[in-house]
């Protein structure tokens, strides 16, 4: 019998029960005397006790008391389900002094009382008890595993969400490497003017938080950088940059680059070439890219006054001007049309894929507000400018959106609503129409007639793409989306966090989002890493897999089986005087899950606290009680 | 339906000959005022504007109107103006019954029984109480609106009218709203029900269903006033699906336009009031006559206040 | 095929207020309108929102079917004032009719 | 738990318990802060404890709320306070003092064990607010089955003072003549999680909300759906049938400046769809459609759920509803303009859903010196780079407290508040960041 | 051999993950849905603990069913999911090899509010057993 292989404890297992009446809910459905009985005569059982209420502190002082007079050395309670008490119970033993591991729970109330009746109940409650008892019998204690963490963060992009991280963690006291491809800081949101719907100068934005960020001596800031090798796990990272010198000259004061961002200072003894970094976090920040239309979509390269959002948006910026007519690259504008959705909500069978295969089926979040905001601009400095705005939705979700969606059609923006499957046509226009071009549509809203606008600029509103981080997704072993976008554990449980442990996620690199999304997704992947940072150690779980070195052959089946690479390796050892292979486990990567005790040959590996012979002895149990 | 441009002519070239949109001599309309025993001094003068007056030769021509709308006679319409017949002016006086405009007339002296029981302080004075072009504002003829009005204005101004006391809601949203907008003349105007004390009632509790007009309880806001009225008087509004700002039309006001068009929102509106079962009151003279037309029992809000003094 | 010309929003603001293009094309006022017909008053909402005046003209008495009850005004979502804007284009119109 | 017996200094209070709270408070203890958590109701869990299943992932609110209550009931540093009224907020001497009462459950907390036995000795049946008005609890009850804590709470306006309760209780818990608690907090900072209220659709008599028996709201709904639900199953409140079609009414209190509610609620398109594709499992057979202006699916795979839903056969209709009405048979009419040439339409359905927009659930007026922006949200001055501020140093704000937000997009706020606060405290005094630090 | 192991016991087991299917069960508890007593219900971190041994050795001892109720796809563990999938395939070989019917193993994936999944996976294997008791 499997029983056999596990080691006798010692001491012997002196066993307490204790059984709840719940107040009746649990003592009206079965005869909990007969429980106690039957359990008083369990091998390893010691004393079974009845309380009305054993979650009370009365219930809670009788098992402190059995422990501390050494009465018993293991603790059952059957009672409700383990979520609601499990940790109450632990938490007295624990105060008793003893290790709350110790600890077994059965669960008498949703699993017995509430669902059956009488002797059956009764019955099965005995059984339960007789379990739990067959694996108290053989639990072990147990500490928690505290993993030494460095208090030190690496965040790695430098647009709005990774200097915001980095900025949100040097202010909680925890040193931070800010590291960045580019020579500036700022990333995309550099790239913008004025940030719709409150006006914010995107300068502005970018200047403040570079300054936060380089003001901060906990902060090292390395642009030009990129990791090239990562190692080590939760708490303990090490990551590999490598630096590229400065191209032209260096500046010794922050320098504030329109559309490029701020360059840092470069001082004299700057890092280049390779270094490492030990850290105990890493923040991935790495951002999107603008989508580029294919040559030929809405005419895009095709006929040059057809250009994309932000090539508009840069074009105002540069040459601010306010007159009756809106002047691009020289030309004066009379009509411009927008056409909403470009490289966004793409369709099968609709849309063709890109080079790769892929489709950007989401939405891009971002563009219908920033092209309302374009658009009401040009309205408001060129009033002889019409604006034609041609969408599928509207969707200006966000606080003070709508208001100026509402404010945009005040100001004269016409909209036009076309289908996705029956998109506009840009042509050029006959030579005697006098605009430049003309955009065809099925306008849904005067009732699927087809309406042409005249225009001399066509403005693509072109989506976001997740940066190429595929050199990051390999050596981190980072899971991608459909949409290629990072892929968090749970949008909810866990929405910035990585599966492998340690490992965060902030702003678009993750999905599209605006200023203020990125922000928060920022702070509240920096407050992940504070929390786990904040004592210098992490402490986990101590249910983990163990080898039993003795048993262990090093067939390498479990490292094999092992769903969390970095947790089991074969390491060689001196056994005997002979230098062997045997399985080792990295308790701070352990995951639990057992996968590797299925498949030992040896039976050499077990999950402590939940080993294969504790659920063996109580099959064992059920059976035989 | 008939082509707008021919009425809207018709009644804009009526209103500029006679200062009365059907032609008909204004000592003709209004007679009503002759048996009520009214004085010609007060505090503030009740002014009808004629359209109570109005409603029985509205209806007679709409009865003409509404027998060959969408057939090719309707486009003789356009020659309305030269040839007055039943459209307008004396063939219209001639042709519409008696007992008709008896009918409305009872209506405006129980108007003036109930602001008497309410000891208000009112004249009258038949020769000022004009027609407040309203139908003219309604149908877009706002240079044709707007001479109008500036002529009546001027002229109560002249007489040294403040205050007015109004008993329907159109004559009241042309004075409250669109007279000092477009004459730039302010009166102090008060609909009759907002003046009315009328204490207890003779002790009878009743349910009526009241039917809101969109001036009364979008523009004006004032659905609640003569609920509050007949509250007094032991009379209790039944809920009436639609009402105050959201009442719903009577469709009287295509009566011109489209007969049958103001038969088929009429009717839509009648279905809804029917449903409380309760007797039907209105409170503007298009309303009840339209309301009427479609062969429904309707009072006015005045006489079935008179009833329970 | 019908082309833009937003300059009639130009030519209406004399006659009514300016309110057109605060409209999203929600259609609460069609089909809150008692009349019950077609896209009544939206289209000609729709129509002067893209200049298509002659369009407008075409379909002109059907304007006059409007009872001027204001139930569209007051469930309009985006206080676009559709009834003022139905009384504005009548005036319109006549001005026309009577150019002409 | 409640506990009174506690330290009434902490390092942070949480103002509200919802799923912006909670997360807020599990961040602030997690770094090592003591936390209170002031809610209103008797259970924290706040709105999405009573949802049903959650898009875009379809996974179950219980599942994803339940663990974060517990965690934050288990929490060593945070205190729960439930069933309290905030009655003042305010800053003095560089701290936050918050004076609270607390309402009397007719209960004591500290003895109640959660038995149930008053529940089930209680002869008064009333409407369960929990399950939408459609089905009955009792006068003294748990408030739902994974309320956190598991107290009982007497309604005074039904308990007939029978003593059955009394009587029933294991522990002599039940105190009828329990009074409000008044007491005082005091704190380094403050997080306001308040979260939001539906629209109060009265403001739209059009919409016949109470007239027309099948129009049911969209919490309605997720009862329904929900696999806790009053009946099991999906079926209409007035007879009983199980619906074959089934409307959704979009922007029901949302851009509608007729109701003074002008912005978007930004939630409604997508829990429409979400419910949408919940009823086409429950019954297969049924017809689904959603009347819309714009469908709003923003967020990360939020598009692909729309699209998803689109090929699932849900029928998605570009008009805004103007009105309804009851029609025969239980039929819910609704009146709308058929933009692509049908022009007005008038549709029967046998039951349809008003997607409710989002209103703020705290107005600070006389509580908190705390200002809020035209929508009624609190303002924040710097939306951008500090969304989670307030026009008060040291007070924060996240969630729907501060406009409408998803799930998704309130825990990250949460978050953000938690790191705003944590870092406040740091630089205000260095000591408790430290002994944070050490915790 | 094989009669020798065929199982004869109508014991329920029933290894439910504490994420998902545990708080499932309990949940059904919660709403008083009355279910077979002979249910048994082990509370695991992940189902992929189990060797084949262990399943065919609890059938050997009498167990009468087992039912996995994991996370399904759903698994806080990647992979997890897939690796038990192909572990139960290599069991059901096994109880085919033995003659032990295989309905009496079955995979599910039960959340923490599937009341009805459960009691219907609950109830038709308490159908499998006890007609193989027969």
């Amino acid at each position: 019998m499997t029983q056999a292989n596990e080691k006798p404890d010692a001491p012997a297992a002196k066993i307490g029960v204790y059984i709840c009446h719940c107040g009746g809910n649990i003592s009206d459905h079965m005869d909990v005397e007969a429980v106690r009985r039957r359990a008083e005569n369990l091998p390893g059982v010691t004393v079974a006790r009845t309380n009305m209420f054993m979650c009370s502190d009365p219930g809670q002082e009788q098992i402190a008391e059995d422990l501390k007079n050494g009465t018993v050395n293991r603790v059952v309670v059957a009672s409700c389900a383990p979520s609601l008490h499990e940790a109450t119970f632990r938490g007295a033993i624990r105060r008793a002094g003893a290790n709350p591991y110790i600890y077994e729970h059965a669960n008498i109330r949703e699993q017995v009382s509430w669902v059956h009746h009488g002797e059956a109940a009764t019955e099965k409650a005995a059984v339960l008890v007789a379990a739990a008892t067959a694996k108290a019998g053989r639990l072990k204690p147990l500490t928690p595993i505290r993993v030494p963490a460095t208090r030190h963060a690496t965040v790695i992009g430098a647009g709005v969400a990774g200097l915001s991280a980095a900025r949100d963690l040097a202010a909680r006291g925890i040193a931070v490497t800010l590291v960045e491809k580019s020579d500036a800081l700022g990333g995309q949101l550099a790239a913008l003017d004025r940030i719709a719907p409150t006006g914010d100068r995107a300068a502005d934005l970018v200047n403040e938080l570079a300054a936060a960020v380089l003001g901060h001596p906990g902060i090292t800031v390395l642009t030009r950088t990129e990791v090239i090798a990562t190692d080590g796990y939760i708490g303990n990272f090490k990551l590999t940059l490598r630096r590229r010198p400065p191209e032209g000259a260096s500046t010794a004061d922050a320098r504030y680059v329109p559309f490029q961002g701020v360059r840092p200072p470069e001082p004299s003894d700057a890092p280049s070439g390779e270094l490492t970094v030990e850290t105990g976090a890493i923040i991935l920040a790495t951002g999107f890219r603008s989508y580029q239309p294919r040559p030929g979509e809405y005419g895009f390269g095709e006929f040059s006054p057809v250009i994309t959002l932000p090539a508009l948006v840069r074009k105002m910026a540069e040459r601010p001007a306010k007159g009756r007519l809106l002047q691009i690259d020289g030309r004066p504008i009379r009509s411009v049309a927008m056409i909403h959705c470009v490289g966004s909500r793409q369709i099968p069978g609709i849309h063709p894929e890109d080079e790769s295969g892929h489709l950007n089926e989401y939405c891009s979040r971002v563009c219908c507000t920033a092209t309302l905001d374009a658009a009401d601009r040009i309205r408001r400095n060129h009033p002889g400018t019409r604006v034609y705005e041609l969408y599928r939705d509207i969707r200006t979700y966000g606080r003070g959106q709508e208001e100026l969606y509402e404010q945009a059609a005040r100001d004269g923006v016409v909209f036009l609503r076309f289908e996705a499957d029956n998109a506009p046509q840009v042509t050029t226009a006959a030579p005697g129409e006098g605009f430049a071009l003309k955009v065809k549509v099925a306008d849904t809203l005067t009732f699927g007639e087809t309406l042409e606008v005249p225009a001399d600029l066509v403005v693509l509103a072109t989506g976001m793409e997740p940066n190429d981080v595929s050199d990051l997704v390999e050596m981190m072993k980072l899971p991608v989306g459909m949409d290629r976008f990072l892929l968090e554990v749970h949008p909810k449980l866990r929405p910035v966090e990585m599966p492998v442990g340690g490992i965060f996620v902030a702003g678009t690199c993750q999905a599209p989002f605006d200023v203020t999304e990125a922000c928060n997704t920022a702070g509240a992947a920096a407050v992940k890493a504070a929390a786990l940072l904040a004592d210098g150690q992490v402490e986990l779980d101590p249910f983990v897999a163990e080898v039993d070195v003795d048993r262990c052959r090093g067939t390498g089946a479990c490292v094999d089986a092992c769903l969390n690479p970095g947790a089991l390796a074969l390491v060689e050892m001196e056994v005997g005087g002979r230098t062997v292979q045997r399985a080792q486990v990295t308790p701070a990567l352990c995951l639990g899950c057992g996968a590797c005790v299925a498949v030992c040959p040896e039976n050499a590996i077990d999950v402590c606290g939940m080993t294969l012979g504790q659920y063996e002895a109580m099959v064992d149990a059920i059976l035989e009680t | 339906m008939y082509h707008p441009g021919d009425i809207i002519e018709a009644i804009a070239a009526n209103l500029r000959a006679t200062r009365n949109p059907f032609g008909i001599p204004h000592f003709i309309v209004n007679r009503w005022w002759r048996e009520a025993g009214l004085t010609a001094h007060g505090d503030a003068m009740l002014f009808t504007g004629m359209m109570y007056q109005f409603v029985p030769y509205i209806e007679t021509s709409t009865t003409y109107l509404a027998k060959y709308e969408d057939t090719p006679l309707a486009a003789y319409l356009r020659y309305a103006r030269y040839a007055p017949g039943y459209l307008s002016g004396l063939g219209l006086a001639a042709i519409t019954p008696a007992r008709e405009k008896r009918r409305f007339d009872r209506i405006l002296q129980d108007i003036v029984r109930l602001l008497k029981a309410s000891e208000v302080d009112f004249y009258y004075r038949p020769e000022l109480d004009r027609y407040s072009g309203i139908l003219l504002y309604d149908l877009g003829d706002q240079e044709g609106f707007v001479r109008h009005a500036r002529w009546l204005a001027n002229r109560l101004q002249k007489a040294g009218i403040k205050k007015l006391i109004t008993v329907d809601p159109h004559t009241t949203y042309a004075l409250k709203e669109l007279f000092p907008k477009y004459t730039g003349v302010r009166f102090e105007v008060h609909p009759y029900f907002e003046l009315l004390r009328l204490g207890g009632g003779n002790g009878r509790r009743t349910t009526v269903a009241l039917h809101d007009p969109c001036f009364y309880g979008r523009y004006l806001g004032l659905s609640d006033v003569p609920a509050r009225a007949l509250a007094d008087l032991g009379i209790d509004c039944a809920p009436v699906d639609r009402s105050g700002a959201y009442t719903h039309c009577c469709g009287g006001p295509a009566e011109s336009i489209s007969p049958r068009l103001a038969g088929e929102v009429g009717q839509r509106r009648l279905d809804q009031l029917a449903q409380t079962g309760a007797p039907i009151v209105a409170m503007c003279p298009i309303c009840l006559g339209n309301l009427r037309k479609l062969g429904a029992e309707v009072r006015d809000l005045s006489s079935v206040m008179a009833e329970n003094l | 095929m019908t082309l833009l010309s937003p300059d009639f929003a130009e030519e209406l603001k004399r006659y009514s207020d300016d309110t057109a293009l605060a409209c999203f094309n929600c259609g609460t006022c069609t089909a809150i309108c008692p009349l019950i017909d077609g896209h009544f008053p939206r289209k000609m909402i729709r129509y002067v929102q893209i200049g298509a005046k002659e369009r407008i003209l075409e379909n002109a008495p059907e304007l006059w079917k409007c009872l001027h009850c204001g139930l569209c005004t007051q469930t309009c979502p985006r206080e676009a004032n559709p009834g003022e804007l139905i009384l504005g284009l009548k005036r319109l119109v006549i001005s026309h009719w009577r150019k002409a | 738990m409640d506990d009174h017996h506690h330290d009434r200094n902490f390092d942070a209070l949480v103002i509200g318990g919802g799923i912006a709270g909670l997360q807020a408070a599990l961040d602030l203890g997690d770094q090592g802060f003591t936390v209170a958590v002031i809610e209103r109701d008797a259970s924290v869990g706040g709105k999405m404890i009573r949802l049903s299943k959650v898009f875009p992932t379809l996974d179950c609110a219980s599942c994803i709320t339940t663990p974060k209550m517990a965690a934050a009931a288990h929490h060593d540093r945070i205190t729960l306070f439930t069933y309290c009224d905030l009655k003042s907020l305010q800053r003095q001497n560089g701290r936050v003092h918050a004076k609270v009462v607390q309402r009397p459950r007719y209960v004591n907390a500290d003895k109640c064990i959660g038995c149930r036995q008053c529940e089930y000795a209680c002869p008064v049946m009333v409407p369960d607010p929990e399950q939408g008005g459609f089905s009955a609890t009792k006068a003294i009850a748990i408030p739902f089955s994974n309320a956190i804590p598991q107290v009982a709470v007497l309604d005074p306006r039904h308990c007939m003072l029978c003593g059955r309760c009394e009587r029933a209780c294991p522990t002599g818990a039940v105190d009828y003549f329990q009074q409000p608690q008044p007491f005082s907090l005091t704190a380094g900072t403050a997080v306001v999680t308040t979260g939001f209220e539906m629209t109060a659709i009265a403001d739209k008599p059009q919409y016949g909300f109470g007239k027309v028996p099948n129009l049911i709201d969209a919490l309605q709904m997720e009862r329904l759906l929900a696999p806790h639900g009053p009946y099991n199953r999906v079926l209409r409140p007035s007879d009983g049938k199980a619906p074959d079609s089934i409307a959704y009414i979009q922007c029901a209190g949302s851009r509608d400046k007729s109701m003074g509610l002008p912005y978007c609620s930004r939630v409604c398109c997508m829990y429409a769809i979400k419910q949408a594709m919940l009823l086409s499992g429950a019954l297969p057979l049924a017809d689904i459609t959603i009347y819309y202006m714009d469908i709003r699916a923003f967020g990360k795979g939020y598009e692909q759920f729309f699209q998803n839903a689109q090929a699932m056969g849900i029928n998605f209709v570009k008009a805004k509803v103007a009105a309804v009405e009851a029609g025969p048979d239980g039929a819910v009419r609704l009146h709308y303009e058929a933009q692509d040439g049908e022009g007005v339409t008038t549709a029967d359905h046998d039951l349809a859903v008003l997607s409710l927009g989002l209103v703020p659930a705290w107005d600070p007026s006389g509580i908190c010196p705390l200002t809020t922006g035209a929508d009624r949200f609190i303002h924040t001055p710097r939306p951008k780079l500090g969304p989670v501020q307030t026009g008060l140093a040291g007070i924060f704000v996240a969630g729907a407290a501060a406009g409408p937000k998803d799930i998704v997009d309130t825990i990250a706020e949460a978050g953000n508040a938690a790191m705003a606060a944590g870092q406040y405290l740091t630089a205000m005094s260095p000591s408790a960041a430290s002994r944070a630090a050490v915790a | 051999m094989t009669t020798a192991s065929r199982p004869k016991g109508d014991k329920i087991l029933v290894l439910a993950t504490e994420s998902c299917a545990y708080p499932g069960a309990d949940s059904v508890g919660q709403a008083h849905s009355s279910y077979p007593a002979n249910v048994y219900i082990l509370r695991v971190k992940a189902p992929a603990l189990f060797p084949e041994r262990f399943y065919l050795d609890c059938f050997d001892k009498g167990i009468g069913g087992i039912i996995v109720m994991s996370c399904g796809e759903e698994c806080p563990y990647e992979g997890a999911y897939h690796a038990l999938a192909k572990r139960l395939d290599r069991v059901y070989q096994e109880m085919k090899a033995r003659d032990i019917d295989i309905r009496r193993l079955r995979l599910t994936a039960i959340c923490t509010v599937c009341n009805r999944a459960f009691l219907n996976e609950v109830n038709q294997m308490n159908a499998v057993v006890s007609e193989l008791s027969d």
